[in-house]
């Protein structure tokens, strides 16, 4: 190791003399004195152990957490018992939010790119560069393409997202796409064509539940996954539909791998079934629905033993199905579910779903399906100025711009003659849909975009087809991404902002709408580690910043530029973020404290709410006011107003595969597979393949394989099992990084977003997720 | 029989195979990361049947407790010892790392620490229970499969599932005894 | 030992400074002062190494530094934190803890404006600096150097756990000099302290009590 | 001065004619190896070196410090058998007999002191906090005497005033006794492990009590014949003719032992004890099995004691080789063997790697670095003794 030379080696020699004569300026050490200065060195008495209320962000659910921090340095997130919304639980994921903020790859400091896009060559810079370089940045695009939509903004839900719109709104821009197209924008569309919201479902009082495609005992929703099995009232039956025997399969009474694209068929088959046999809720239909007759017309033809050709569930047990249903309910459930499109029909899929709940009268009272209730919060009435040079989205008029992506079945009778063209793609305009934002901007049609901001989004993991989203990013001129992580989308970004954790900062006080509404809120339980900013903190300086240019007001009134400066700087930004959040909850007394102590806040103790739309007189938010069987305003828009039951357009070749997609309970979707907490639990990802078929194509357990689709091929390991469809194969999403990630998942497994082609839901514009075919091969 | 016995009564059948008992354990009690670092775990047990008929179970597991506890017996320093509650623990200072216990555990429920430099396991996670908490596996349990108790105690929930309910102990053969009842 | 040699002692301070500077993110200030002061030291890098590392240019340097040091895609090739290398991959694990008590009992801290953890490479190197100079000041008394010897010892000790794995990470993904032969010296001077320490500071294991702190 | 050291004559020489060199190189080479292995575990610590596992925590170096240690306990049987019973033939073997005995018992002891993680907390807490209901506290303390009975014997064999051999006596039955106990113990260090059926039960303590003799024997005819380059005075042939008949005995118990191990394991099937035994009749140990214990350390010995009719020396000494080395395997095969079957079957989730049903294992470098310690310890002491000490008492005067 060391040679001679070093062994005998006296120090004295002459080398050192030069150096002992040097003088270093002072002003450059950091390790000073104790005495010299006083701050608050330690955040916390030594040996001190503290237990912080605050929620969790490893996931979207925001479940209740304990913190135990031990002189400064967080011990262990423990479940708040007392939190109704996660029932006292927290999940591996939640448990693992603990190495977070000691995770050393973690962003440290804004980073600026040196080199070329995606080559890796950064410089730190200060906050206050970052800031005025991003201000500097929109202005210059704004002046070039005189329109403030040149520049979109991507990001993901979370409590920090609205002082995210803050920046937009104050920009801005029209083009905003959120996480909502990859998520559950179709379940929300389908449900609220019907009841005009999105309900949730009483799992603790349904005597009799069907979930199709929900694998609730891994993807982990609260309080669903608690109350589905540690709540379940006594003799309560459970069907689950899914092609792959999951968790939840193993927890049903009935476990039917549905053939993939056919459940409506199966749903629509039950309704028929009830209706004919007349088991539906005569008085509900009556009192609170509108369009029944056409439905009973439409229905007639799909009966269990049309549904069984479909689906290849026996005509039989749909009928019994269908009579077991009705003579529960209203106890019975349809379970809503919280998923991605799967197919390009997925709305009416929903839509489906929600008239059966509708007919039976399964709504909106105990062991049913239940609206949302929510906490009112008192709202910041902050007004944006209107600016002159703001177009509408770039997607807005959608038509012919996805002509690519959207299959043959957008020609299906049932949706006529292509996409509607108004904003019911979306669920609201800030939404958007990626799918047709992105193909929007790779057209540059109607208008370039060439600015792109991400907060906490990982396009280029999660949107399927990743070339489409890396050709977006070769046309933006400024990417800025504000991430925790050097995520893949940030590693192509021009300017890095690191965030910090949700165990670092305050988050406002967020509503979370549920049969228990419950509002939650974060506050920090460690002193941040690094020199990383919240959202609010960023927002704040990047505004301030662009105050500072004139161009960039010089399309709005004065006098509205004065009144943003006092309303969202003075009145908001300006002031600590726990004055903001003491205003969120003002009009409940002692909320503050009880937030600071519990980390959440129920103004009547978390009471379970029914029955506020069970009034003959309530207006739904349908066009009709009723609860629409027959959507009116489908049908202005060229669309069928019916689930009619369309034939897919697409199906497998004779040699392909449907690929599908799903969780575990352990990762969130791509984010979390480099915590070594839940890497140790799944160290990479394997291919299902059904036995028959393995052995068919010579695949033994572990072997190789090639997967092969429309847009890429990966390889991977294959887990042969007895527990998937025989035409189906299945991996999950996170593994398979190009990238030298962490070395643990560097090219271990294959990456979902890769294989996945680029398919749009028709309606609500949401990515399709079981619409790739693959073919395998044994390596 | 004034003091407490301790006992978990696990419920399997609400077993999510979620791992949050795991991951919970590890942070708790200083477990590291590794393949052969784990106090509990949850295994899936074999798939029975043929598509589309199929079942399976999951069993959550860790160190029994037993009441004839053979890591006990085999311990030449008495490193490992039973409280008055019936808790199996190990006082890693009087290790010497001899693994006759690790050998004679039935159930593969011990491992050599790095941290204590001795053998360790689950301690039922007496410094929280000490406290009035549960242990940090029963108390993250999103279905509660754990349901972690005192069984003199007939009022606890513990006492009250083991009286109302069948249940199996684990290699019942080997005369262990252990203090984690499973429901059937 | 009553009297440290005050040559070699000064000489020792400034080296610690100066490869505390070296792995420390090379802003515009600290790049200038690296460029001045480095030339004095060309004796210790010929002898710990290969010579002077060649200064690139600022700009180069900055990234290189950060994709060694600070944030690469998804990994960070060679970290400076000691609590990554002593506990399991984590930053302030208990290695931390042990640093900030060893600067707290010698009467140091880490300054506020510093957005950095204490185990950082160059921080530790800065420490080492500031112990020396209290036993300069102190005349090498052990009775009141006492803490500044025993930190010392430890933060050594410390370092040699890990500097041979940093930097043979770092002569793994450098793409420039600089780097790979400051941190080959390092490696070499730190693992020759221990020799160093006993023959300039008369500091060594036998006249040094560690307070022990409660881990 | 002089007659001091005159004294001592009849003790220290320096016997150029046994060819002890090769084997003191070999031992040195050994040893160092075996300090490198050593230097290694101190630096990285015992689970970095070795190849243990927490499903297989028992591995080579127990097999090693079994095989050391039973064989000194056979050798302080066959020299209690001379001492104490009067089976003079053995007598004029003492010398060698004690410091084998010895010797290799040290060299069991450093493997058992570097597969412990602490032994040196096990020297005081076998006094502070020994637990009797423990197999290996005994089997300890057991051993310990034996050392201690065996370093006295030392002394009195070599006690340049002669041999007083009524307390040879005693001593030389204490040792076969206490050998006996101690080896029985480590046997039950197995047999009390119900969890691992192959282990549990009476049969290791008596197959390795007998096993140990056999050894203890083979070890000898083996000496003899290397350090007189196979051609063993006749003055030895009825010392080698007794070691070999006793040698024959111990090899047929063994033979019965085992057909009935097997067989008791194969018949019901218990759980875990047939998969063990699977593992040496056709699974992973099988070549350990068959070629080391069967055809070396019990086939190939009998026959050439059969062959010989016990009395050709150097086919006495090739049985010696044959079983010294099957019985390395048959050491390890029985620490292996019996923690191969998973305690947990190897299901997902589970924690634990199988194939065929099976957890694996496999020693490390660090680990034979270990046993070349051990080897070489024994090697180079004992091939020392040989060049520097005088030996053959009887011979000689």
């Amino acid at each position: 190791m060391i040679g001679n030379k070093m062994t005998r080696r006296k120090f004295l020699g002459i080398s050192a003399a030069s150096a002992a004569g040097v003088a270093f300026a002072p002003a450059l050490t950091r390790v000073v004195r104790a005495s010299e200065k006083t701050n608050d060195y330690s955040i916390l008495p030594k040996g001190k152990r503290e237990f912080i209320a605050s929620n969790c962000d490893m996931c979207v659910n925001k479940c209740g957490i304990i913190c135990e921090v031990v002189e400064g340095k967080l011990h262990k997130i423990n479940p708040n018992p007392k939190n109704i919304k996660s029932r006292g639980m927290l999940c591996a994921k939640g448990n693992a939010g603990a190495a977070l903020p000691y995770s050393p790859d973690r962003l440290k400091t804004p980073l600026l790119r040196t080199g070329k896009r995606g080559e890796g060559k950064w410089k730190e810079i200060s906050w206050d560069e970052a800031f005025k370089l991003v201000a500097k940045n929109l202005a210059d695009l704004k002046e070039k393409y005189q329109n403030r939509s040149c520049v979109a903004f991507a990001s993901t839900e979370g409590f920090q997202e609205e002082f995210y719109y803050y920046l937009v709104n104050s920009f801005g821009s029209m083009n905003t796409v959120r996480h909502t197209t990859l998520c559950l924008s179709s379940n929300i569309q389908g449900w609220s064509s019907v009841f005009g919201v999105f309900p949730d479902a009483d799992l603790q009082h349904a005597e009799y539940v069907i979930m199709l495609g929900s694998d609730r005992a891994q993807a982990l929703i609260t309080p669903d996954s608690v109350d589905f099995q540690r709540f379940k009232p006594k003799g309560q039956k459970l069907i689950v539909l899914d092609p792959r025997f999951t968790e939840t399969a193993a927890k049903a009474d009935r476990w039917y791998p549905v053939k993939p694209r056919t459940d409506q068929a199966f749903v629509l088959a039950l309704i028929n079934v009830i209706i004919s046999e007349n088991l539906y809720d005569h008085a509900f239909v009556e009192t609170y629905t509108y369009g029944f007759e056409e439905l009973k017309n439409l229905v007639v033809e799909y009966t269990p033993e049309w549904a069984q050709a479909k689906c290849e569930i026996p005509a039989d047990e749909i009928r019994q199905i269908a009579r077991e249903f009705a003579y529960h309910a209203p106890r019975s459930v349809i379970y809503p579910g919280r998923r991605s499109a799967f197919y390009p029909n997925e709305v009416y899929i929903r839509q489906t779903f929600a008239i059966l709940a509708a007919i039976c009268g399964c709504w909106d009272t105990i062991g049913a399906v239940v609206p949302k209730s929510s906490v009112k919060l008192n709202m910041h009435n902050v007004i944006f100025p209107f600016f002159m040079l703001s177009q509408p989205r770039v997607d807005k008029q959608a038509v012919g711009l996805v002509k690519d992506v959207v299959p043959d079945s957008v020609a299906c009778p049932m949706v006529g003659t292509g996409l509607p063209v108004d904003s019911c793609a979306f669920l609201s305009e800030k939404d958007g849909s990626w799918g047709s934002f992105r193909e929007a901007v790779l057209q540059d049609n109607p208008y370039p975009v060439r600015g792109f901001f991400c907060f906490k989004q990982n396009p280029v993991q999660s949107v399927p087809n990743v070339q489409k989203t890396l050709t977006m990013f070769e046309k933006m001129e400024f990417i800025c991404v504000i991430e925790q992580q050097m995520s893949d989308t940030a590693w192509y970004a021009d300017l890095v902002l690191p965030h910090s954790t949700y165990l670092e900062s305050w988050d406002p006080v967020h509503n979370l709408g549920g049969i228990e509404p419950i509002v939650e809120f974060r506050q920090p339980v460690i002193k941040p580690l690094f020199d990383t900013k919240t959202m609010f903190e960023i927002a704040g300086g990047i505004i301030h910043e662009m105050v500072k240019i004139p161009s960039l007001w010089d399309d709005i009134e004065p006098a509205d530029f004065e009144a943003f400066k006092k309303d969202i700087l003075e009145g908001v930004l300006d002031k600590p973020i726990v004055e903001y959040i003491q205003h969120q909850v003002l009009e409940y007394p002692g909320a503050f404290e009880e937030l600071l102590k519990e980390g959440f806040y129920t103004p009547d103790g978390g009471k379970a709410r029914y029955g506020s739309t069970r009034n003959p007189d309530f207006r739904f938010k349908t066009k009709t006011g009723k609860i629409e069987l027959f959507n009116e305003r489908y049908k202005e828009f060229g669309l069928f107003p019916l689930p009619k039951y369309c034939e897919p357009s697409a199906l497998p070749g004779p040699d392909q595969y449907r690929f599908l997609v799903g969780r575990t309970a352990w990762n969130t979707h791509t984010s979390t597979q480099n915590n070594p907490y839940l890497w140790e639990i799944q160290k990479e990802n394997t291919i299902w393949i059904n036995t028959a078929e393995a052995k068919k194509l010579g695949i033994s357990q572990g072997d190789e394989v090639r997967v092969k689709s429309k847009v890429s091929e990966q390889t991977i390991k294959a887990y042969v099992t007895e527990k998937i469809r025989p035409d189906c194969v299945f991996y999950v999403n996170g593994w398979g990084r190009q990238s030298p990630w962490m070395s643990q998942i560097y090219k271990r497994g294959a990456s979902e977003s890769e294989i996945l082609e680029d398919v749009l839901d028709t309606i609500s514009g949401s990515m399709c997720m079981h619409e790739t075919f693959v073919t395998i091969t044994k390596i | 029989m004034a003091d407490k016995q301790y006992a978990i009564v696990l419920d399997t059948k609400k077993c999510l195979n979620c791992k949050a008992c795991t991951v919970a354990c590890k942070f708790e009690n200083f477990v590291p990361v590794g393949d052969d670092t784990y106090r509990i775990w949850v295994t899936e047990m074999p798939l029975q049947g043929k598509f589309p008929r199929l079942h399976q179970e999951y069993q959550p597991s860790q160190c029994q407790h037993c009441e004839n506890a053979p890591c006990e017996k085999v311990c030449p320093t008495k490193a490992t010892f039973r409280t008055r509650e019936g808790v199996v623990l190990v006082d890693y200072k009087k290790c010497i790392l001899c693994k006759a216990c690790m050998a004679a555990c039935p159930y593969d429920a011990r491992f050599v620490s790095d941290l204590h430099e001795a053998v360790e396991k689950c301690t039922f996670c007496m410094h929280r229970v000490s406290e009035g908490r549960e242990p940090a596996c029963v108390e993250t349990c999103p279905t509660k499969v754990r349901v972690f108790g005192d069984m003199n105690d007939p009022a606890s929930d513990a006492a009250r599932l083991l009286s109302s309910r069948q249940h199996y102990q684990l290699k019942p053969e080997k005369n262990t005894r252990p203090r984690l009842f499973y429901l059937a | 030992m009553k009297n440290p040699n005050l040559q070699a002692a000064l000489a020792l301070k400034n080296i610690f400074f100066c490869l505390g500077l070296i792995f420390r993110y090379p802003d515009e200030t600290v790049y200038t002062e690296i460029r001045q002061k480095l030339e004095a030291f060309d004796g210790f890098f010929s002898e710990y190494g290969e010579g002077l590392p060649p200064l690139p240019r600022v700009s180069d340097l900055q990234g290189e530094y950060v994709s060694l040091f600070v944030n690469n895609k998804g990994f960070v090739p060679a970290l400076p934190y000691a609590s990554f290398h002593m506990d399991q991959g984590q930053l302030m694990g208990r290695t931390y803890f042990r640093i900030r008590h060893i600067l707290e009992e010698s009467g140091f801290r880490l300054d506020a404006s510093a957005p950095e953890l204490e185990d950082h490479l160059s921080i530790l190197l800065e420490s080492c600096a500031a112990l020396v100079r209290i036993i300069i000041e102190k005349n090498g008394d052990s009775s009141k150097c006492q803490n500044a010897n025993a930190g010392l010892l430890e933060l050594r000790s410390c370092m040699e756990h890990w500097v041979d794995d940093f930097a043979e990470k770092v002569t793994l993904h450098a793409s420039m000099d600089f780097y790979r032969i400051s941190s080959e010296a390092l490696k070499n001077f730190i693992h020759d302290l221990d020799n160093i320490f006993n023959q300039v500071l008369g500091v060594n294991q036998k006249n040094s009590h560690i307070t022990e702190v409660n881990r | 001065m002089f007659q001091s050291l005159d004294k001592y004559r009849s003790m220290i020489r320096i016997n150029k004619d046994v060819p002890s060199m090769p084997f003191i190189i070999l031992g040195a080479i050994l040893l160092f190896l075996g300090f490198i292995g050593v230097v290694r575990v101190f630096w990285q610590g015992h689970e970095a070196v070795y190849g243990v596992t927490r499903q297989v925590p028992w591995g080579l170096l127990i097999a090693t410090y079994a095989y050391f240690v039973i064989t000194s306990t056979g050798l302080a049987f066959i020299g209690g058998l001379g001492h104490a019973f009067g089976v003079t033939v053995f007598a004029k073997m003492s010398r060698r007999i004690v410091l084998l005995a010895f010797i290799i018992l040290l060299a069991g002891f450093t493997q058992i002191g570097m597969e412990l993680g602490h032994p040196f907390r096990l020297l005081y807490l076998f006094i502070l906090s020994p637990n009797f209901s423990a197999p290996i506290v005994w089997m300890g303390l057991f051993y310990s005497i034996e050392l201690v009975i065996l370093a006295i014997e030392l002394y009195v064999v070599f006690n340049p005033s002669g041999t007083n051999h009524k307390v040879a006596a005693v001593l030389g039955f204490f040792a076969l006794l206490v050998g006996i106990v101690a080896t029985s113990n480590l046997g039950f260090v197995f047999g009390s492990l119900t969890a691992r059926p192959f282990y549990h039960g009476v049969y290791f303590p008596m197959y390795l009590v007998v096993s140990g003799i056999a050894g203890g024997a083979a070890l000898l005819m083996l000496i003899y014949n290397i350090i007189y380059k196979f051609n063993v005075p006749d003055f030895y042939s009825d010392a080698m003719a007794g070691l070999g008949k006793l040698m024959g005995i111990c090899l047929g118990v063994m033979i019965f032992l085992l057909s009935w191990k097997i067989v008791s394991s194969l018949y019901t099937q218990p759980q875990d004890s047939v998969e063990a035994v699977t593992t040496l009749l056709k699974g992973p140990l099988s070549s350990h099995f068959w070629i080391g214990e069967i055809l070396l350390a019990l086939c190939l010995p009998v026959a050439l004691l059969l062959i010989s009719r016990v009395k050709n020396l150097k086919a006495l000494g090739m049985a010696g080789l044959a079983f010294m080395i099957g019985m390395f395997f048959t050491r390890y095969d029985f620490i292996v063997a019996g923690q191969l079957p998973p305690m947990r079957a190897g299901l997902e989730g589970a924690g634990v790697e199988t194939i065929a049903g099976l957890v694996q294992y496999s020693p490390s470098v660090g680990e034979w670095m270990v046993f070349a310690l051990g080897l070489g310890l024994f090697l180079f002491l004992y091939f020392m003794s040989e060049r520097f000490l005088v030996l053959d008492e009887q011979t000689r005067q």
